[in-house]
């Protein structure tokens, strides 16, 4: 309960572009749980955070999918917004100029259903004032493939990036679906690809059925689930990817204590993002900043960097090391 | 690292605070009172149909994960407290009905807007279904020690859903309706309002939508130009409560809006149920 | 509480195959959660299940993994055992004679890292008494293919069919490993391949830190999820399953309650497998054949038949009903 | 449909029982003993060792999810309870530790195999280390009434940590040891063991593996044709307590073996630790 607490906890998350995105601290307010940050504003002192990324915003506006659209789930929730947002034209009117007044970075993520979307959105957001980057939510449908998701297939990801990277010089981050059967070879493709850092887990497909009226309990039929019960899938994931990419990694699934955000940071997190604990626990990303501090500090380490990846064999010998065989398969 | 660290004092947030349990009576059946303690200055501020979100778990058990939304039942500002009437029903109420006092419980609010009650309003019609009547409660305490003149119709499926009397202000002219007629009229409550519609010049309720929309159908007729106003508190479910989620929103004339900011009190008008 | 309910609560998980795998009702001990049905016998009237699964066999006598195997995760468990087991050998030494003295029908669960093991298993089981039938596990590393889960792959996992097919005219059902980003084309290619009837969910990999010890709490590092906190990804590949395939579908992940066995079934679920619930509540599986019983009763439906897959509309319509676009990303 | 259905009478398992909390005491330090009824038939066949599985959670809430395994400290025949000794440590301990009597918990038990006491023995070194103390206080209440002669030997990180001697029948030598010598031998409990290790017949131990290490760098040189035996109760975080998820194995000679069926209780030359 030291009062000062000296740890260097600051961490630049595009240490590849000229640009940087440094954060005072590695505590990030996840997409699609802290609003466009205002709605936190009277709540938490949202400047302290190290970062936070807005809603998706879409190419259009969207009024998102009817009602219910949350249910809860073991442990977690489920969630179908359907991407509710002003558009990116909506957006760029409101938010670039109120950001631009505050000292937290404000990172936008965006998603679109096309490659021309992406790429479109992302040099809209290149002239804006007041954003420290730009997060890629791959877990889209292509509509050019049928609707298969983007973040399900390396090259389809890679192509998204590419288009992005290519009319922005803005911090990049790139943020991996779960869905993917294998999670490494897309995050290669998309660090290949020009990101600047990658972030997962996104939430799961899931499902939830509502037995009296023998139908499906969200209006969308399907959610994604977030929360603890998905955490250990979200660690396995960050684990297995920041041994194999050279790029920061930013883990996030779950997140509700510092020995939560502790598992990320050993497995190979350089950041974390916190979403639905926001929800359950509004006062917890600024908290977190202090008792990782702290934490640091009691266990004598001088700076976050000591501990990032220390519990990940693959990550320490650099080594780009897959997990083995039945490791993989989690037998 | 355990989770309960996280009930450390200086918790982050400016709208969350630890509450003791004061007081758990029973009420209306298997229903409870459960009076907590908050600070005066929240109190003496509180309106009428704002809510708290409650965390309905042991401390260290992430399950179930999403804090309730309970609105205020009575706000007694002198003790400091504040009543939540609970209905025992999932999992989150089955918890926060087993309570004793001493405990405490983690809130966060008061969250959400109001029912108003415009200058000039004197005759108030107030209708409660079920445990909606909570937010009603509160109401008519603040409506009555104005002197305004309330008519509050309750309705229940039997007398031991209701309101006992004895809650309400002795001002207050009370009606209920039973779909058993175990005790006022046997059937809907809104079957028994037509004369206080016309009669009224606010109209306040709370209870499930199929009541919102029998009301709007008996008292459509009976309103001109849409006077007197209907004001009606929805039921989502909620996750952040704060406007960040959207997960709460209400389908209304203006778009999507999260019920937990510019709700939930609606006016009947502007919502589409 | 009526003490006689009557509703047909029967099933046929292997209506292609002439030797059928009838069930009196549809709730299944889980692989690896019931050992060999012996362990239970004191506990609970093993006899009433519609079946038991084994836990899995290998071609070789497996002392598994080194300890810890098992921890808790937010509202359940990961796993990491190791397929601990006698081998095929010792296996059928025991097993098949005693499970012959039983009236509940016995299912052995198989793994093995190459085709050719999975056959030679198969082929051995085929002779033997006592059986009802095979579940195969395709969630093990084809170690001919460098350790790429067999059941990620639609090929991979319709190889290892048709292998077990030719050799065994025993009821077969194939358990489905959910880290196949496409489950729909793993599962329409064991149908393809002679399954006669498909299981899912295996356990999702995962992984939990030890924060004080700086290194994963398991000592395989990753070990399988299971238990409530899977239940909507289980729900959700259940109903996207049995509404693309035509063979029965046995549904399982996280089933704690009637309610949630009614998931599966109005999802698309023909049958219902316990597993982690069993450690907790051993006695629910014999609750749920009654509860079910009574619950059909109440609800006015004279089989278990009408309910299947009544809150699925891909599967009432007969339609190979793929989740559209955003409902398969889980917007 | 709720989880709460699942407490109805008729679980459709032997070995669960619904049990009521009759007392909560505290006991060294922050620790509690926890008295529970328990059917007469039952406690009646108990054996020095067993433990039960105890769920650790509200009805309805599926964190934290797997039961604990409790040994039980103390039988009580005529009174048809038990008693087990609970440190608040995590989850499950912490939410145990806050029962109150009346309230109900969900038993799975009596599981494990048991200390036993070959005919014939006379003197008997128990040894404890911590929390561990929980089985060998049974164990040595069913020793004292059969007359046998008990050194009793505790070892704690201060005295707060330290078993009451009251507790313990009035025939039994009782030595201890703290880690900062607040109380007794300043050091590990091992190290005042070694008078005793020659004069006994049997030794039992419970406490951390460290202590099981030290206790036979301790021992062995002492005991010839490894006599006396020495039987330990391990502790290993458990899924089934049947046997059947294989989830906590001990490696011992003879291969990978349950501990909740063939254990908790192994013969220290048996285990490889
Ligand atoms: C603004 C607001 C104010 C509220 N005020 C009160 C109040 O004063 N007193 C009070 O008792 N409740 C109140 N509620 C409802 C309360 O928040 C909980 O929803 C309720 O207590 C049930 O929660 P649970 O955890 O017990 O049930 P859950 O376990 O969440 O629900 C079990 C199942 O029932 C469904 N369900 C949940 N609530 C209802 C319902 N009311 N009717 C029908 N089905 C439902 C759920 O979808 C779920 O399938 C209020 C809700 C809102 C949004
Ligand atoms: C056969 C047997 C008998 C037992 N008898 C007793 C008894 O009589 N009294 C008693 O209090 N406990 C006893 N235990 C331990 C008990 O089962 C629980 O493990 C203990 O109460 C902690 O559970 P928890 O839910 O509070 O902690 P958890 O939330 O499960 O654990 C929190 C963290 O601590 C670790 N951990 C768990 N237990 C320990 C430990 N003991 N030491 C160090 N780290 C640990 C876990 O791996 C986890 O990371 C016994 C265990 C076994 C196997
Ligand atoms: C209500 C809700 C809305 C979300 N919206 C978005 C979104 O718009 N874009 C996105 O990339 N992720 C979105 N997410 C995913 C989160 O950012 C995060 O990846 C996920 O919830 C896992 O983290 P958690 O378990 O800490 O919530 C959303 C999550 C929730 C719960
Ligand atoms: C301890 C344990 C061991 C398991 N062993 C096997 C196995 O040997 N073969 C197999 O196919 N599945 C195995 N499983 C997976 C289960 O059969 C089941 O698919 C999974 O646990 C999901 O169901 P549940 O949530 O009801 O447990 C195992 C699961 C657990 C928890
Ligand atoms: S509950 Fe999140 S916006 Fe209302
Ligand atoms: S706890 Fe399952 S085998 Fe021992």
């Amino acid at each position: 309960m030291s009062a000062v607490a000296t740890p260097d906890v600051s961490v630049d998350l595009a240490p590849r572009n000229p640009r940087e995105l440094r954060l005072r601290n590695p505590i990030i307010a996840a997409s699609g749980c802290f609003g466009y940050g205002e709605e936190y504003a009277g709540v938490i002192d949202i400047q302290r955070l190290g970062a936070f990324v807005s809603k998706g915003i879409t190419p259009e506006r969207r009024s998102g999918n009817p009602m219910p659209r949350i249910v809860e789930s073991p442990a977690g929730m489920l969630n179908a917004i359907g991407l509710q947002n002003p558009g990116i034209h909506g957006f760029v009117k409101k938010y670039p100029a109120l950001w631009e007044l505050w000292t937290v970075p404000a990172i936008v993520n965006i998603s679109a259903e096309t490659v021309e979307d992406y790429a479109m959105m992302a040099a809209i957001l290149d002239e804006q004032p007041g954003l420290a980057g730009i997060e890629i939510n791959v877990s889209c449908p292509n509509i050019a493939r049928g609707g298969y998701c983007f973040g399900w297939d390396p090259e389809m990801s890679a192509e998204v990036t590419r288009a992005v990277r290519d009319v922005t010089t803005l911090p990049l981050i790139v943020k991996l679906s779960p869905g993917a059967a294998d999670i490494i070879s897309v995050a290669l493709a998309v660090e290949e690809a020009g990101a600047d850092a990658i972030s997962l887990i996104n939430t799961i497909v899931g499902m939830a059925i509502d037995v009296r009226a023998r139908k499906p309990l969200l209006a969308n039929h399907t959610g994604g689930v977030s929360g603890p019960a998905i955490k250990p899938i979200a660690v396995r994931m960050v684990y297995q990817t920041a041994a194999a990419v050279r790029v920061p990694v930013i883990g996030m699934g779950g997140i509700m204590s510092l020995g939560d955000a502790l598992e990320f940071f050993l497995a190979g997190a350089s950041a974390v993002q916190i979403g639905t604990a926001i929800f359950v626990d509004p006062g917890l990303p600024i908290r977190l900043i202090d008792e990782l501090s702290r934490w640091l500090d009691n266990e004598g380490f001088a700076s976050l960097d000591q501990i990032v990846g220390i519990a990940n064999e693959g990550f320490r010998l650099g080594e780009r090391h897959v997990l083995t065989a039945w490791e993989a398969a989690g037998a | 690292m355990q989770a309960t660290a996280a009930r450390a004092p200086g918790r982050g947030s400016s709208r969350e605070f630890e509450s003791t349990v004061l007081a758990v009576e029973p009420i209306m059946g298997d229903a409870i009172l459960l009076t907590v303690g908050a600070p005066p200055s929240l109190v003496e501020r509180l309106l009428p149909g704002q809510f708290f979100n409650v965390a309905c778990r042991f401390p260290g058990s992430f399950d179930p994960l999403l804090r309730r939304p309970y609105s205020v039942y009575r706000a007694d500002r002198e003790k400091s407290s504040l009543t939540f009437l609970v209905r025992p029903f999932g999992r989150g109420s089955a918890w926060l009905a087993k309570r004793a006092p001493g405990e405490t419980l983690d809130m966060l609010g008061p969250l959400g807007n109001w029912y108003a009650i415009p200058p000039r309003s004197q005759r108030l019609l107030m209708l409660a279904g079920g445990v909606g009547v909570a937010p009603l409660v509160m109401l008519s305490d603040d409506a009555a020690a104005q002197g305004l003149d309330i008519v509050f119709v309750m309705g229940a499926a039997d007398e031991h859903g209701l309101l006992p009397a004895s809650e309400l202000r002795g001002s207050i002219e009370y009606l209920v309706a039973t779909d058993d007629g175990s005790r006022g009229h046997r059937g809907l409550a809104t079957e028994i309002i037509s004369d206080y519609v016309a009669w009224a010049d606010q109209i306040y309720a709370c209870g499930p939508e199929p009541m919102y929309r029998t009301l709007r159908a008996v008292a459509d007729p009976l309103r001109i130009h849409r006077r007197p106003k209907v004001q009606i508190s929805v039921e989502r479910g909620m996750a952040c409560g704060l406007g960040a989620c959207l997960g709460c929103v209400v389908e209304t004339r203006r778009g999507m809006i999260a019920s937990c900011v510019r709700g939930p009190v609606f006016d009947l008008d502007e919502v589409v149920i």
